[in-house]
């Protein structure tokens, strides 16, 4: 039973998305797909959930169809369901089905509403793709479907360039990653011989160790991958792009699920990458440098989606540390209350800008607090969640990793201070956002026709659900002095799917002393953006700042100009040599040697028919010549012997 | 006797560079014949040197065939004469395009 | 006494020839009865040479059984040729009667044992080709005849100092059976015999003639030219300069298969690379012919003993067909015989009449040598021949020329298929083509493709 | 069973030499065409399907040998196996495919159309079919003629150029292959008594291999090199791009589709079977000219402003790939470099089909004249996508399969050049996904581009078929590779 | 021994004469003195048979038609061409001279061979048992060849053989 619930969970999802695309007339109802779509979503939520009790037991697999076959490999279509993918399978189809309402609302002017519930559908079946798979090669037919999926929603509306470019952008960048995946795979199917993860986490650290060389490289690799999907350095360029899709994607794939694969990846190779310390390292150093850059870059955007988008890279970051760390489960766990906070962040961040007819720009909004009131409160939920006020989820995820990356044993505390340091600067630009938005002078243009208020309930209830789920299941995994009983319950839940922490001493009067300070920076620094940007609204306290700091402000606006120097050193280069290419190589030397040869032979033609003797004269001189020539030459022959 | 033979050569050269460097048709046709002299003498001195007079039918025959040849050389000479109104070997040109 | 088995059949066709010279001179149906009488004529000849197992007039002439079956293609050749000629005007009949000369010439050439044969039979077929070229009355045929007569009077002198220093080595004319008295003087003739073989079969550098010919002459003069003078010379001179050579000295033979070597792939290449910018399909055609002989001359190269008579019988043939047939395909499309056979005719030919198109299409991508066309095969026995003697150098050199043979040859197809006619383009009279012609024509590419698919039907003959 | 072989063998021609000859005119000439197509189809499948089930494909099962009595031993021998009947298949489909989705061609010269279109296909299923070099010999060079007609005819503007240049260039290499062939057969002669040449006679021929300048070092290097022209490999491909960018529709879907797979089909067939040591010491080389050639094309693909150029390159790319794959010897890169020579077959197909149906909209390939196009041809926007996506290797289409198993198989024996040639997948979106985006997306910017009508009901239907084949070979890949890899640990092994 | 040398030179003389004069006239009837010489040279070999044809048919004939044709003709304006700068008869003698040398170091190479005489006289029966026994094809051949050279000589320069002379080309 419970593997015919496993084959047809991702069935529901597929069969919305085929009926949105191929079924449904293009000019359909907004409702109707969206509820088709829902559907698909929702009934898959509700198998996953049956299948929880079975889980809760053993891993449930189920092997679907030969994919391939070889004399010493076998690659099969297969999925398996335990610890790890089914609370990834829960996040995916539980807020995917959330905001697929939500979508309904905010996609209720679109023209094509077919196509667009299409794509989602056919994204949670990616999604569900890469979380129940089994084996590597499935998990990259969701990793590279999602990134399909991305591609088209960040495009959808395709008529604007900068749109489909953004779209562009995001596939390809994806794909660097994806070929790192690739090469990834394959060397691991070199070393173990087999690609399923039920092998992956029986292997033996001898094992490793002994093909130490190669699966660092591979595992680099994977890590690539990770960076591409995750949107870590060096890939993550792509993400602030993909918010020009509609807002319910940013929500649903890049910040809740999709930008989180990477971590998921990680989790099942966790137990081959936990006795490399190399990739450990690197892991653990990406994520960080990654979490405090977007942080400090999101402190000076001034789209509401941007610093969004920055501070979901960096909340990525975090979870990446800590599987540098080796708290994988602490990762997945700040994956899991990440999902719900910055679904809601974003839903929010929509509902606000669909009833401000798509204004992004923070410094236009103001006051919205009144006008919106529901969303205001969602959103401040979010707002504590995500700045780790204690008591709400996000205080629980990122102090647990905090902690690992202090326990860490070398560079940790560095880890340490720069995860700190970012989380500090989350508080304040999070801070920062909700006054702008809601809290500052209203700014906003006034239309007497269409009146701001509230979202319709069909946007709303999304929200409210989500502001509970915020706040309610960071209690999943409460730290130890909480709870001596619950400690950790989320984390050894996932544990016996991936690889646990080491065992650290612990020392509970170091970790209250930390808490203490995270706390404590949280708190000063939430205070400064609500002093900086509403109580000193009047007297450009702000832009005093910005005066003064206008340096670092400078490089924070434009992103570190990381873009710039991409494009200077890697897409420019690309484009002039492939110019060079076709210009030159192709054109002259190439095609030219061929072209050379043709032409050549045809001139010397007509330089032979030119100097050719027409008159009876060199006709005779010709005969007389070669005879001479043939019979000197015989006769050398004769004479020689 | 010996002295026939390169007497034959010599001839036969002086033929060829008069078929080259002559500028009538007509002259070169004479020399054509001076070669044709040569190569019989040739063949009477080679009959002598074999014992053989095979040689000697097979100038009967060059001699037979030569009139024939003149003849219908000459009448084609003639026929161009008419077309161009001269046996300069020069003006014998075919432009082609 | 001497076997004289051959006596009346050359008899009958001797005084039937004579009858058509005759009756030309009766008025008005003189033409038609000379022509019937020709054909007559060539198929009487044809069954009685097939009726009788060896045909000789003294024990000096012989045709043997390869020779009956050359000269059983060649009637059928010169039945085609006077076919071709057709009998629509007087001077038509006139050069199918020449023709029919050249043709008696050709059948002692076959079956000549001497020198002496040999030579009066060569020379009768260079004279009537002299005529025959002199006859067609095109711009520049006089010019033509005179340089080619001119050309072969030196070529024919040379030939005759050869024969000179062959009999002063060997005390006879016999080309069989011989002994060599003075091997020295032997070398000498042979090369001297070299030099004329390759002015017959037009190789370089005593190639100048057949381009200034080629393009100056009647199609039928044309299809005389590579049907009976091409096969037949072609093949008589190349095998008999091979079994020549193979009496001389190692080290004289090893200069003169050199020579041959260096002047057949000279041949190929300058015969291809002067057909590329050629504006005129005749010359096109004479220079892929000089290229041509260059690819068969390495024949003479090969050891005598193992027999190549019949590939290169079977490539000669092939390569007649296929060259008589283009040029009468291009005759349909632009009366060659009156006008400039430039290639603005031929433009868009394939849309005008799709079968004259398609053969011609066939017959030149024959001649290039590519596959499903006898072009190829042939080529491929022949070549494979070189290669098997140890040629493979020059063979591969005559390949690589041949790639820039297919340059100009698909020249053609691309006039045919691709373009289409210039603006300020004055259409040319087409080549009034008989049905019997076309009948012919469709014969000649059917075989061409037949050839080129089943060649054991024609290389089992 | 003979029969059936037969029937399959010839029925091309005689569809062929049935147009030509007859007096139908266009409408009943199409229908014909497409009732022929459809026959040939099912007499293919049927063919493969009955070897497959008497003898198996997993070896080169004979069906019929024709003896060319005194002609030197020369036969016409028709076999069959898992890589002919694939390919074969693939083929018969693509002409369903050209007939179908050219029905909307202007062209008063029908007639000389379906017969170059159907000569071709029977040219290659010729060569597919048989056992011996010197038939194969004929039926690659035979090829070339109805190509050459089809692109210089029915192609564009600069077609006569580009028809010469590829006819010379390919028959330039097959001479150099011609002349190979022509040594072995002396070689076999001296040997046998016949000029006969199959792979099995060739090994007997035990030619020494000691250094480049050794027979069997020069002999496998002229055969690569003129199969290596038609697949084409870099740096021999510069007729390709000027063949592609005028030929036809159906010039083009046929050449891509399957003339190409030819190189690789004599590879495998002719050459990797009987040069066991020229293959080993030359066998980095190649992979590094295929691996070359994957990153050269695609970046090339960027630079182009011809939509049939970007495809063009994209192939030059894709076979790249092929090559690689074979020469790595490795059963996974070998396996995926057969299904790669099918699913390009299909994807490009298809994605030269989308640009046919640009192109009788619009007449014209430029890509900067287009832009938004997917506004006014949504459904159309959608087939092109699915095409491209099976173009740029994405998973569950069937491009990923065999690009996925090559790179495999190449990381496996060749990391580094698996790096290189993985670099591929990168690039592959970046210039499909660019010319996806200025063709199709962002706002119309040219007029003329307004009024363009979406696709009909017949490019619907050959789309709709290539969909579903990049789909079905995408998801369950093991269908096709089922039918050829039998033959394939044979042809590691001898290496 | 003497009359062999004066013969020779005679033969050079005149030989060289019709090579060098630029008069065709001159050149015709040099040629003519020099056909006469050789018959005598041949009649000194010893074959008077070839002797006497060589200044019948030759001399008589040929030679003779010649003069005819350059009378008929009337060609005289041969002086036009006097001064030639054409490198291509200067490579022509250059290599006339190189096969003459060829010629001689053979002639001198097999002098023993060559200097045998084993026929000092020609019977002339014996000549015509073999011309009209051994040689009976080529002779016949011989006919023919005459014959045809008539018939096409004819229809060369006669219209009614459809011969449209002069108009030829239109």
């Amino acid at each position: 039973m419970s593997e015919l619930y496993l084959k047809i969970i991702p069935l529901f999802p597929l069969l919305a998305f085929l009926t949105n695309g191929l079924i449904l007339k293009s000019n359909a109802k907004n409702s109707l797909a969206g509820f088709i779509s829902f559907l698909g979503t929702f009934i898959s939520f509700i198998f996953v959930c049956l299948l929880y009790p079975y889980v809760k037991e053993t891993p449930v697999t189920a092997s679907l169809w030969q994919w391939m076959q070889f004399s010493n490999f076998t690659f099969e279509v297969k999925f398996l369901m335990d610890n790890l993918s089914i609370i990834l399978s829960i996040m995916v189809t539980g807020i995917g089905s959330l905001i697929t309402l939500f979508a309904i609302g905010y996609m209720d002017h679109d023209e094509r509403p077919g196509k667009f519930f299409s794509y989602l559908s056919l994204f949670i079946f990616s999604m569900l793709l890469l979380t129940l798979s089994e084996n590597l090669l499935v998990l990259f037919f969701g990793w590279e479907g999602v990134g399909l999926c991305s591609y088209l929603l960040i495009g959808f509306w395709y008529t604007d360039l900068d749109k489909a470019k953004a779209g562009r952008k995001a596939f390809v960048a994806n794909r660097v990653g994806d070929l790192g995946v690739v090469l990834g795979i394959v060397g691991y199917a070199m070393v173990f011989h087999s690609i399923s993860f039920v092998d992956l986490k029986a292997v033996s650290m001898e094992t490793v160790l002994a093909n130490k060389e190669m699966l660092t490289l591979s595992s680099l690799f994977l890590v690539l991958g990770a960076t591409g999907k995750s949107a870590q350095i060096p890939l993550y360029i792509w993400l602030p792009d993909a918010m020009s899709g509609p807002t319910p994607v940013s929500a649903l794939i890049h910040a809740a699920t999709m930008v989180t694969a990477g971590v998921f990846m990680l989790c099942r190779i966790s137990f081959v990458i936990t006795h490399l310390s190399v990739v450990l390292e690197v892991i653990a150093w990406i994520g960080s440098v990654t979490a405090l850059m977007a942080a400090i870059v999101a402190v000076t955007q001034s789209d509401i989606k941007k610093v969004l988008a920055y501070s979901t890279v960096s909340q990525i970051g975090f979870m990446i540390a800590a599987c540098g760390v080796g708290a994988f489960s602490s990762g997945m766990f700040h994956v899991f209350t990440h999902a719900f906070f910055k679904a809601l962040l974003f839903l929010g961040a929509g509902a606000v800008i669909h009833c401000l007819h798509h204004e992004q720009d923070m410094f236009k909004m103001g006051g919205l607090k009144k006008k919106m009131p529901k969303t205001y409160w969602c959103f401040v939920v979010a707002l504590l969640s995500i700045a780790g006020v204690p008591l709400f989820s996000g205080f629980f995820s990122k102090d647990e990793i905090m902690w690992m990356a202090f326990n860490k044993a070398g560079t940790g505390q560095y880890i340490f201070a720069i995860l700190l340091t970012a989380a500090t600067l989350t508080a304040f630009y999070m801070t920062r956002l909700v006054c702008l938005t809601f809290l500052s002078k209203d700014k906003t243009h006034h239309d007497p026709h269409h009146p701001i208020h509230d979202a319709p309930p069909i946007m709303i209830i999304p929200l409210a659900i989500l502001s509970i789920c915020s706040i309610g299941v960071g209690y999943l995994g409460m730290p130890h002095f909480m709870s001596h009983e619950n400690a950790r319950a989320f984390q050894l839940f996932v544990e016996k799917a991936v690889s646990g922490p080491k065992p650290i001493v612990y020392d509970e009067h170091t970790e209250h002393l930390l808490m203490g300070l995270t706390i404590g920076l949280t708190f000063i620094s939430m205070f400064l953006a609500y002093f900086m940007y509403v109580k000193n609204e009047e007297s450009k306290l702000a832009d005093k700042f910005k005066f003064n700091l206008r340096k670092v402000w400078n490089l924070s606006n434009n992103k570190f100009f990381v873009d710039e120097v991409y494009f200077a050193i890697i897409i420019k280069p690309i484009k002039n040599f492939a110019g060079f290419l076709v210009n030159i190589v192709e054109k002259y030397v190439i095609d030219g040697a061929v072209r050379t040869i043709g032409i050549l032979s045809f001139q010397s033609s007509v330089f032979l028919k030119s100097v050719r003797g027409v008159e009876l004269q060199s006709n005779i001189f010709f005969m007389i010549m070669g005879l001479t020539i043939i019979v000197t030459i015989l006769f050398s022959a004769l004479m020689v012997k | 006797m010996i002295i026939y033979y390169y007497l034959a050569a010599f001839l036969f050269c002086l033929g060829l560079v008069g078929a080259l460097t002559k500028k009538n048709l007509i002259s070169i046709l004479l020399c054509i014949e001076l070669m044709l002299s040569a190569v019989n003498l040739f063949f009477v001195l080679f009959s002598k040197t074999t014992g053989n007079i095979d040689s000697q039918i097979q100038v009967f025959f060059i001699i037979t065939v030569a009139a024939a040849e003149a003849a219908i050389g000459i009448s084609i000479i003639v026929s161009l004469f008419k077309k161009i109104n001269t046996t300069e070997s020069d003006e014998v040109s075919i432009q082609s395009e | 006494m001497d076997n004289m088995s051959f006596l009346p059949t050359i008899l009958v066709f001797i005084g039937i020839l004579c009858l058509s010279t005759l009756s030309l001179i009766v008025p008005k149906k003189g033409k038609y009865i000379s022509y019937g009488l020709t054909i007559v004529n060539y198929v009487i000849f044809l069954y009685s040479i097939n009726q009788q197992m060896d045909l000789s007039l003294t024990n000096l002439f012989v045709v043997n059984s390869l020779g009956t079956k050359i000269l059983s293609i060649t009637t059928i050749f010169a039945i085609i040729v006077t076919v071709i000629n057709g009998y629509q005007e007087l001077k038509d009949v006139r050069n199918s009667l020449i023709t029919s000369f050249v043709f008696l010439g050709a059948i002692f050439l076959v079956g000549a044992t001497e020198f002496i044969t040999f030579y009066v039979s060569l020379e009768l077929m260079s004279l009537m080709t002299y005529a025959l070229v002199r006859l067609s009355g095109l711009e520049f045929s006089k010019e033509a005849a005179v340089k080619y007569f001119i050309q072969g009077s030196i070529n024919s002198v040379i030939f005759l100092l050869a024969l000179a220093f062959f009999y002063g080595a060997t005390g006879g004319f016999e080309f069989k059976g011989f002994t060599i008295l003075n091997q020295q003087l032997y070398s000498f003739s042979i090369g001297l015999f070299l030099i004329v073989v390759l002015f017959k079969i037009g190789s370089f550098p005593f190639h100048s003639w057949v381009p200034d010919v080629y393009s100056n002459v009647h199609k039928g003069v044309l299809a005389s030219n590579f049907l009976i003078s091409k096969f037949v010379i072609g093949f008589i001179m190349i095998t008999l300069v091979q079994n020549l050579i193979s009496e001389c000295e190692p080290h004289v033979q090893n200069m003169m298969v050199s020579i041959i070597i260096g002047v057949s792939i000279i041949s190929a290449f300058y015969g291809n690379i002067l057909g590329l910018a050629q504006n005129q399909f005749k010359r096109m055609i004479a220079y892929s012919s000089v290229a041509h002989s260059g690819y068969m001359l390495m024949t003479i190269g090969l050891n005598i003993n193992q027999g190549y008579e019949k590939q290169l019988i079977f490539y000669l043939m092939f390569y007649s067909i296929s060259a008589t047939a283009v040029i009468l395909c291009i005759n349909f499309f632009l009366d060659i015989d009156k006008n400039k056979d430039t290639y603005d005719g031929l433009k868009g030919g394939f849309y005008k009449n799709h079968l004259m198109g398609t053969l011609l299409c066939i017959c030149v991508l024959s001649l290039a040598g590519i596959p499903l066309t006898s072009g190829f095969a042939t080529k491929y026995l022949l070549f494979t021949n070189y290669f098997k003697e140890g040629l493979i150098g020059p063979a591969l050199a005559l390949l690589v020329s041949s790639i820039v043979g297919i340059g100009y040859y698909i020249k053609v197809v691309i006039s045919l298929f691709m373009e289409e006619k210039p603006e300020n383009y004055v259409p040319v009279q087409a080549g009034a083509i008989s049905i019997e012609n076309r009948l012919l024509l469709t014969f000649m590419g059917v075989v061409v493709i037949l050839g080129g698919v089943l060649p054991s039907l024609f290389i089992n003959f | 069973m003979e029969n059936l072989v037969l029937f399959q063998f010839f029925f091309p021609l005689l569809a062929a030499i049935s147009f030509y000859i007859s007096p139908l005119n266009k409408k009943k000439s199409q229908i014909l065409a497409l009732v022929a197509s459809i026959i040939y189809l099912l007499l293919t499948f049927n063919l493969v399907n009955s070897v497959a089930s008497q003898h198996g494909l997993s070896t080169l099962t004979n069906l019929i040998t024709f003896k060319i009595d005194n002609f030197f031993g020369l036969t016409y021998a028709i076999g069959i196996d898992g890589l002919s009947g694939v390919l074969i298949t693939l083929n018969a489909l693509l002409l369903l495919i050209v007939v179908i989705s050219t029905l909307n061609v202007e062209t008063t010269k029908f007639k000389l159309y379906y017969f170059s279109i159907f000569s071709l296909s029977w040219a290659v299923n010729g060569s597919l079919l048989t056992e011996n070099l010197y038939a194969f010999y004929i039926f690659w060079e035979a090829m070339l003629i109805p190509l050459f007609i089809l692109v210089g005819v029915f192609g564009g503007d600069e077609r006569k150029y580009a028809s010469y240049k590829f006819f010379i260039y390919t028959a330039a290499g097959s001479i150099i292959m011609l002349g190979a062939m022509m040594y072995m057969s002396s070689l076999s002669y001296v040997m046998n008594g016949s000029y006969d040449l199959t792979p099995v006679i060739i090994k007997s021929l035990n030619l020494p291999f000691a250094g480049f300048f050794s027979p069997q070092s020069l002999i496998f290097c002229a055969f690569c090199l003129a199969l290596f022209i038609k697949v084409p490999v870099f740096p021999f491909h510069s007729w390709l791009p000027d063949a592609h960018v005028q030929a036809p529709t159906a010039g083009s879907i046929i050449l891509a589709g399957v003339l190409l797979k030819l190189g690789i089909y004599g590879l495998l067939r002719f050459v990797i079977p009987v040069y066991p040591q020229a293959v080993f010491a030359y066998k980095e080389v190649i992979i590094t000219l295929g691996a070359i050639g994957v990153v050269y094309g695609a970046l090339t693909a960027i630079a182009q402003e011809d939509v049939k150029k970007v495809v063009a390159f994209s192939s030059i790319s894709h076979m790249g790939y092929i090559v690689a794959g074979i020469f790595s010897f490795n059963e996974m890169a070998v396996n995926g470099a057969i299904f790669q020579m099918v699913s390009h077959g299909i994807t490009t197909g298809g994605l030269f089909i989308a640009v046919h149906c640009l192109y009788v909209r619009r007449h014209t390939k430029m890509i900067s004249e287009y832009g938004g196009v997917a506004k006014v041809m949504p459904v159309f926007a959608v087939a092109f996508f699915i095409m491209l996506l099976g173009s740029m290797a994405v998973p569950l289409t069937n491009g990923f399969v065999g690009e996925f198993l090559i790179i495999w198989g190449i990381y496996e024996v060749h990391p580094v050049l698996g790096f290189v040639c993985a670099l591929g997948v990168i690039l592959a979106p970046v210039y499909l996904l660019t010319t996806f985006q200025k063709v199709m997306l962002g706002p119309i910017t040219n007029p003329k581009n307004e009024t363009l009508t979406d696709i009909s009901k017949t490019e619907m239907i050959s789309f709709l078929i290539l969909a579903f084949l990049i789909l079905l070979f995408g998801v369950y890949p093991k269908i096709l590779s089922d039918v050829y890899s039998g033959i394939i640990p044979s042809l590691i092994t001898k290496v | 021994m003497a009359i062999d040398i004066l013969l020779t030179v005679i033969c050079s003389i005149f030989a060289l004469v019709v090579v060098i004069s630029s008069n065709p006239m001159v050149s015709a009837f040099s040629l003519l003195t020099m056909f006469v010489a050789m018959a005598g040279i041949f009649f000194q070999l010893g074959s008077t048979f070839i002797s006497a044809i060589q200044v019948l048919v030759y001399a008589g004939a040929i030679a003779i038609l010649f003069i005819f044709v350059l009378m008929l003709l009337n060609i005289d304006d041969y002086k036009k061409h006097l001064s030639r700068n054409n490198v291509k008869p200067i490579v022509g003698i250059v290599s006339a001279m190189v096969l003459l040398g060829v010629f001689s170091i053979i002639i001198t190479n097999n002098f023993d061979y060559l200097s045998k005489d084993q026929l000092p006289q020609t019977n002339m029966m014996d000549l015509f048992k073999e011309l009209f026994e051994k040689y009976l094809v080529p002779f016949e051949l011989a006919t023919m060849l005459l014959l045809a050279s008539v018939v096409t000589v004819v229809s060369m320069l006669k219209k009614s053989l459809g011969n449209n002379e002069d108009g030829d080309q239109a």
